[in-house]
């Protein structure tokens, strides 16, 4: 298993030298999650660093999007959802904090962009207005910088008032991230945010994260391994609501401690 | 490698394809049967009625003698209903669908009022007629007017109103709900601002058919005693009413005694399916049109 | 032109009247009390509103003898020693009103072509079990070997009352015999069934013509045919002949302008309307009485 | 808080939005009612029930001190007005159970075989034409069905069956029939496209025709959803009144002659409504006895076809 | 690219040598397929060879199971479908043959197991059953080799009469394996039938169709490309409803000649 550098042929990406070792964004501690009957993470020990991309890998079914939604509690969206144990967002309970507030610190993009039916300046603008921004000058400023930010707005800053419905895929997606970066958050979880689009708006995304990750937390789930090796410091496998294994990126494909890690990432199942 | 079954003779399955094509013939003609009884019963009321619609009859007032007899005054006391209606209905019915559908934990109060919900909307509407009778009518002393009949008729359509919308509102991607929690939105901002604008014209749809049915229904209204004979026009909530389907009751009993009156009850029918058929249609085409974009 | 005609009318007698006149009862009545709401409607109040319906003579009553009953109960009998008795204890005050006469009538279909005249006698043979008649030819053996289908208004009304006291003498009807509430229906049945027969008022019959045949009926003195002419208290079908009224509830009258003022205009046109619902008309004197009565009412 | 007019930096924006959230508004406050407020409102759906079986009950108890529950519920003789009434519901039960019998042998095969050409023959545009029209035909008041069945469909009988009475229960029974399909075939058919594709699929994929994959798997499948929307038709067809109260007369004949006139329950409430619905007698005590059968009879089909729709979905 | 022998590290399954060349049995020309305005498949030409397992590779969205629903015409399913171009099955005109008897030589295996919710011995006598067989010896024996054919007998030899729904998910997948054997094919249509099975029943069917491919042609659909090197012969690489390559399958992964297949097999997007 030393051929793994071929997962990942553009590490161009990575920024491979730290100075100082960051701290802990998120920490979750015997975290137990159900839906209804099923136990669908069990005991998650995991620590996540402050401006590292995190990425979660694993096979269908094995808890990646329980864990993310976890963090920032969209999982609690679903009733027959119970929780155990702990989690910590900088330092605080995070299970027991004012939801509304850990979202707009904690910001989410998903697996299919989901714009709003409403025009590419409102969706951005829908979380500050959210958040008590009335006046048109700041909306203004924060949709541009945001959609800047997403590396959009080049693309539609001549039809911000046309509906978000006429973006291609790769675009709405985009514009999903700038609507999560319109409320500055500090975190950002995405659930195989490129999953669903097409090489060149994965490249774009994937850019994009890289730029990011200098302002902002970044914990994506990928079930593409190449995906995962590219632009992740850290790694998380996970199996059947266990964390199989937690590691730097390098050390969980080159030399994954686990049989089952390296079955996996060789492809041997999944 | 061996075939042992042979298992498709080419007669063995021209025989199972004309089976195929026979049942198609069978099952469309059970399904055009709607149709064409929707033909002849419009035919058949057209042709009885057509000779009798006038400007005259439309705008003019009850009269026992048939060619002076107008149904102004069943029209506005069907607007002066729906004026009870329509509020009313709106807005308990789609208050208690947000509840139900995005505020009630899942728990055995939920499943018990979703079921006293689906069983309401089963209950006979004479039944109906019979809670208005002895609680609007009687009990507050409303008499048989337009308040009484009204909310007699929301009560009855409430469950379908309810349902329609707790329908639409799961009709909603998740994911448009998900993407405003994600972004800090309080439950009630999520609703207000994605949620309800997405499922409008859905509950609209709904409410449109459950008003149809509304403005469709006499039992209930028989057993509050609503008058069909009423020449003076009411006007407003609290003035003795009589309404279209009325009207066509009290004509077809007596078209025994009054030939005439059977034209004047066709012709009472078409203006009632003329407007249901507009009202449902709206319906329909909302409901197509936003269909498509979901 | 019409408006000017009321608006002199009613500023020379009452000023302009509003509020509604609940009307129930009979039946047989009903289609020449409708006649005068509308007329009274469109003529005379604008903005009264005048509410006819026709629940039967005795279904009327229990709606009449309660607390914010209604303010007319139409009768094709006079009121019951039970129902006086109640008005008493429920302290309201009843007028009778007599409006016209009516002729109680027997119907069969048009295609029956076998009875030319039945007796008072064969009619209780019909109606009641003891006559021990179910076929026409157990009337008659020429007459066809068919069920009699015998029908009536049931025990709501007043003309079900009349005929179970009057020409039945109270002997229980058959349970075979079809009763209804609607006059309507009653209509439509004997229409429809060639061996079907059917009693109620002569009004019923009168706009029916075309529809039924009316029995000639014997008292003895050969067959009488039922019509605005025999039917009288001194004519040849006076053993039918009964007179129709209507309840008014004093109360109502002196509280409610408009009920009183109704209550005259019926009494005034009644007369008028009787022929083309199908009543006789009642001597002028009566209705007089009884609009001097009125007139007292609403200058105490 | 920074001025408005100045460009805001991130970190500017963020602490804006992280002030804001703190703050105690009027709306949050405002937001923590709402969920009350349409509570009430969902509950009065419970207090309608509440009071329709109330009402109900307490009239009724007080008819039963009159009338002998036995007598009521085993009674075949109904002369409610007579100087010696009888209150026997049975000739009403008869009439009841007679047209609604009538109403789902016309509407149950019907209304299934429309549902299956629908569900799986029909094209989608042949589909976005028929199934308006069956919406059409379910929107049409019963009020004018019972005017096409006393008017037309009665006369037009009598062409075939001389006997037939001019209010009759076959009639009413019939359009009541016609009444129901658009509720059969419609409720079946979600049924139907409930069952999932890939069970179409898997029957297509060995070679089965349209019917053979519609008779042994989408029917079979969907049989408990199909079952449910008869109950349901059925329980339509109990409570139906202007139909019946206008086209099958008010005999309360304990027979079974389709020919002749019969009377439902519903218009046996819409009889006495009509004629005497003073308060107090025995006669207007047995409207609410009957009507609280009826409530009973349909609330139990009602159950029924709720119960076996929900073992329908437990599946998929 | 010299190391992508690491993607099948379990190649004890492929039968690597052929001594005679093998007959066409599909042959797609011009092919073309349109769900009303989308172009799903573009001018496929395509020859799969009899007695071999053809895999078809590609990112979501690519035409992939279009192509495979083609070849039984199940695609037709769908009214809005359009196909233009021709399409051969055994040298006959398959676009124009009687569906039921060109489904009932050629099965199909679907993504998600789809068995009837009937007893799992009614399942299986399904097919024989529509096309006359009545006798109950015979239907019984068909049956028996049938779950044999699929590795299921043993484990269900006891309940075949119990529902079929109350197998777990490879036992169902294999159950439907053993439906359409049941009416003897002569190819098997196969659409990612394991991509929602756990390693051990992934293992099970893709050692079955090891098995199987001595008398039956096989095409499998995958997305696991691993997967595909392990057990096919030949692999398509289709992309954007056109196929990039169709080739000897070591050499799609050792030596692709499209840089985008290249990319594609290397994770770079998809
Ligand atoms: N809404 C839900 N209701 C019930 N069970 C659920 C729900 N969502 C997920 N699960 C179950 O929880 C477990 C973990 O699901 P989760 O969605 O976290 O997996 P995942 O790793 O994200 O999978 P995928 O790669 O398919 O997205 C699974 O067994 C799944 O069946
Ligand atoms: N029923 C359908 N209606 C309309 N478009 C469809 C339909 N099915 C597929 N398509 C479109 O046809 C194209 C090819 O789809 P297909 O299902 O063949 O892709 P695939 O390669 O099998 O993808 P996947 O890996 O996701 O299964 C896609 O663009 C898809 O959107
Ligand atoms: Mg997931
Ligand atoms: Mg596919
Ligand atoms: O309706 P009646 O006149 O018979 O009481």
């Amino acid at each position: 298993m030393t051929t793994l550098t071929n997962y990942r042929p553009t590490t161009r990406l990575r920024v491979v030298a730290r100075t100082e070792s960051p701290a802990a964004i998120f920490k979750t501690e015997e975290l137990n999650v159900w839906y209804g009957k099923t136990h669908a993470l069990k005991n998650i020990n995991l620590t996540i660093l402050e401006n590292e991309v995190t990425a979660i890998i694993g096979p269908s079914g094995c808890g990646k999007s329980t864990y993310l939604k976890t963090l920032n509690r969209m999982v609690e969206t679903n009733p027959a959802v119970r929780i155990s144990g702990t989690a910590q967002f900088k330092g605080t309970d995070l299970l027991n904090a004012t939801v509304e507030r850990l979202r707009s610190e904690v910001g989410m993009v998903f697996q299919k962009p989901n714009p709003f039916p409403k025009s590419i300046y409102d969706n951005v603008a829908y979380g500050p207005r959210l958040h008590g921004i009335r006046k048109k000058a700041i909306l203004n400023e924060i949709v541009e910088n945001s959609l800047k930010k997403a590396a959009l707005w080049d693309e539609v800053k001549d039809r911000l008032s046309s509906s978000a419905f006429g973006l291609s895929g790769g675009q709405q997606q985009r514009l999903c991230i700038a609507r999560s970066l319109a409320i500055e958050p500090t975190v950002l979880l995405m659930d195989e945010p490129t999953s669903a689009l097409d090489p060149v708006s994965t490249n774009k995304v994937e850019e994009l994260m890289n730029e990011l990750k200098k302002d902002v937390t970044i914990v994506i789930v990928t079930h593409n391994m190449q995906q995962a090796a590219r632009i992740s410091d850290r790694t998380a496998f996970f199996l059947h609501g266990e964390v199989v294994e937690y590691a730097q990126t390098e050390s969980i494909f080159k030399q994954p401690s686990s049989q089952l890690t390296d079955d996996y990432v060789n492809g041997r199942f999944g | 490698m061996q075939k042992p079954l042979q298992v498709s003779s080419q007669s063995r399955i021209r025989f199972r394809l004309l089976k195929d094509r026979f049942a198609k013939l069978a099952f469309a003609s059970a399904a055009l049967f709607g149709l064409l009884i929707l033909i002849i019963l419009f035919i058949r009321i057209t042709s009885e009625g057509a000779s009798s619609l006038s400007l005259d009859f439309l705008t003019g007032r009850f009269s026992t003698s048939p060619e002076k007899a107008g149904i102004m005054g069943a029209i506005l006391g069907t607007f002066w209903l729906l004026a009870v209606v329509v509020p009313v209905t709106m807005i308990v019915g789609i208050g208690s669908a947000i509840y139900l559908e995005l505020y009630a934990k899942n728990g055995k109060l939920k499943a018990f009022t979703q079921t006293n919900i689906g069983n309401l909307a089963g209950i006979p509407s004479i039944v109906y007629g019979i809670l208005g009778l002895t609680v609007f009518v009687r009990a507050l002393k409303f008499g048989g007017v337009v308040l009484a009949g009204g909310l007699t008729l929301s009560l009855l359509i409430l469950p379908i109103v309810i349902v329609a919308a707790q329908e639409s509102l799961r009709s909603v991607p998740e994911q448009l709900g998900d993407a405003s929690d994600a972004l800090g939105a309080s439950k009630w901002q999520t609703i207000q601002s994605v949620i309800l604008p997405v499922a409008f014209p859905s509950i609209m749809t709904g409410a449109i058919l459950a008003l149809s049915r509304a403005i469709g229904e006499t039992a209930p209204l028989v057993v509050l005693g609503i008058p069909a004979l009423l020449i003076p026009f009411p006007g407003g909530i609290f003035d003795r009413f009589t309404v279209l389907p009325m009207q066509i009751y009290y004509w077809t009993l007596d078209s025994a005694l009054v030939a005439e009156y059977a034209q004047l009850a066709a012709a009472t029918s078409i203006v009632l399916l003329v407007s249901l058929f507009i009202l449902n249609g709206s319906a329909i085409f909302l409901r197509n049109k936003y269909s498509i974009q979901s | 032109q019409e408006k000017e005609e009321s608006g002199t009318a009613s500023a020379n007698e009452t000023s302009s009247l509003e509020g509604s006149v609940l009307v129930d009862g009979s039946g047989t009545v009903y289609p020449l009390m409708a006649k005068l709401a509308e007329t009274y409607m469109i003529e005379e109040q604008e903005d009264v509103s005048v509410e006819v319906s026709r629940a039967g003579t005795s279904a009327g009553f229990k709606k009449f003898l309660v607390k914010d009953g209604t303010d007319f109960n139409d009768a094709s009998r006079t009121i019951k020693e039970e129902e006086t008795q109640t008005a008493k204890d429920e302290g309201i005050e009843v007028k009778e009103l007599k409006l016209a006469l009516d002729g109680l009538t027997f119907v069969v279909n048009k295609e029956n072509d076998w009875v030319d005249e039945l007796t008072p006698e064969q009619l209780i043979q019909i109606f009641t079990a003891d006559g021990e008649v179910t076929q026409w030819s157990d009337l008659d053996p020429a007459w066809p070997k068919e069920e009699i289908k015998a029908m009536g208004p049931n025990e709501n009304h007043g003309t079900y009352e009349f005929f179970y006291e009057k020409v039945l003498e109270e002997q229980d009807l058959k349970t075979s015999v079809n009763l209804q509430q609607d006059y309507s229906t009653l209509v439509s049945l004997v229409a429809d069934d060639q061996y079907g027969i059917a009693f109620f008022g002569f009004g019923y019959y009168a706009g029916n013509q075309e529809k039924l045949q009316a029995v000639p009926v014997d008292f003895g003195e050969g067959p009488v045919e039922p019509s605005l002419e025999t039917i009288a208290e001194d004519g040849d079908y006076a053993a039918f002949t009964r007179p129709v009224f209507t309840y008014l509830n004093v109360g109502h009258a002196k509280e409610k302008p408009q009920v009183l003022d109704y209550a005259k205009y019926i009494l005034k046109n009644a007369n008028k309307m009787a022929g083309e619902t199908g009543f006789a008309p009642i001597p002028e004197t009566e209705s007089q009485e009884n609009l001097n009565y009125l007139e007292e009412l609403g200058n105490e | 808080m920074p001025p408005a007019s100045q460009v805001s930096s991130s970190s500017e924006i963020r602490a804006l939005i992280r002030h804001n959230q703190s703050q105690k508004t009027f709306r949050k406050s405002l937001e923590s009612w709402i969920p009350r407020v349409l509570f009430l409102l969902a509950f009065l759906s419970v207090l309608t029930t509440v009071g329709i079986v109330v009402i109900l009950l307490t009239e009724t108890i007080e008819f039963f001190k009159a009338v002998p529950l036995i007598d009521f519920f085993t009674g075949t003789v109904l002369k409610p007005l007579s100087q010696t009434p009888a209150f026997g519901i049975l000739p009403l039960v008869m009439g009841t159970l007679v047209s609604s019998g009538i109403a789902l042998l016309v509407a149950g095969p019907i209304g299934l075989m429309a549902a299956i050409y629908l569900s799986e023959y029909a094209s989608r545009r042949v589909r976005s034409v028929l199934k308006p029209a069956l919406e059409l035909l379910a929107g049409i008041p019963t009020i004018v069905y019972g005017f096409f069945a006393f008017t037309f469909v009665t006369p037009l009988l009598r062409e075939w069956v001389p006997s037939l009475e001019a209010t009759n229960i076959l009639s009413p029974g019939l359009v009541m029939g016609i009444m129901i399909i658009p509720m059969i075939a419609s409720l079946s058919e979600d049924a139907m496209r409930a069952v999932p594709e890939v069970m179409r699929e898997g029957s297509a994929a060995l070679g089965s025709t349209k019917l053979e994959t519609s008779l042994n798997v989408v029917v079979p499948a969907a049989l408990s959803g199909i079952i449910a929307s008869f109950v349901l038709g059925i329980s339509r067809a109990l409570g139906e009144t202007m139909i019946v109260a206008i086209a099958s007369g008010s005999s309360k004949n304990f027979s079974f002659d389709l020919t002749e006139s019969m009377q439902t329950m519903t218009a046996y409430i819409v009889e006495v409504t009509s004629g005497d619905a003073a308060a107090g007698s025995t006669v207007y005590y047995s409207l609410y006895a009957v009507a609280m059968t009826l409530f009973a009879l349909t609330l139990i089909m009602n159950l029924i076809a709720g119960k076996i729709a929900r073992k329908f979905r437990e599946v998929y």
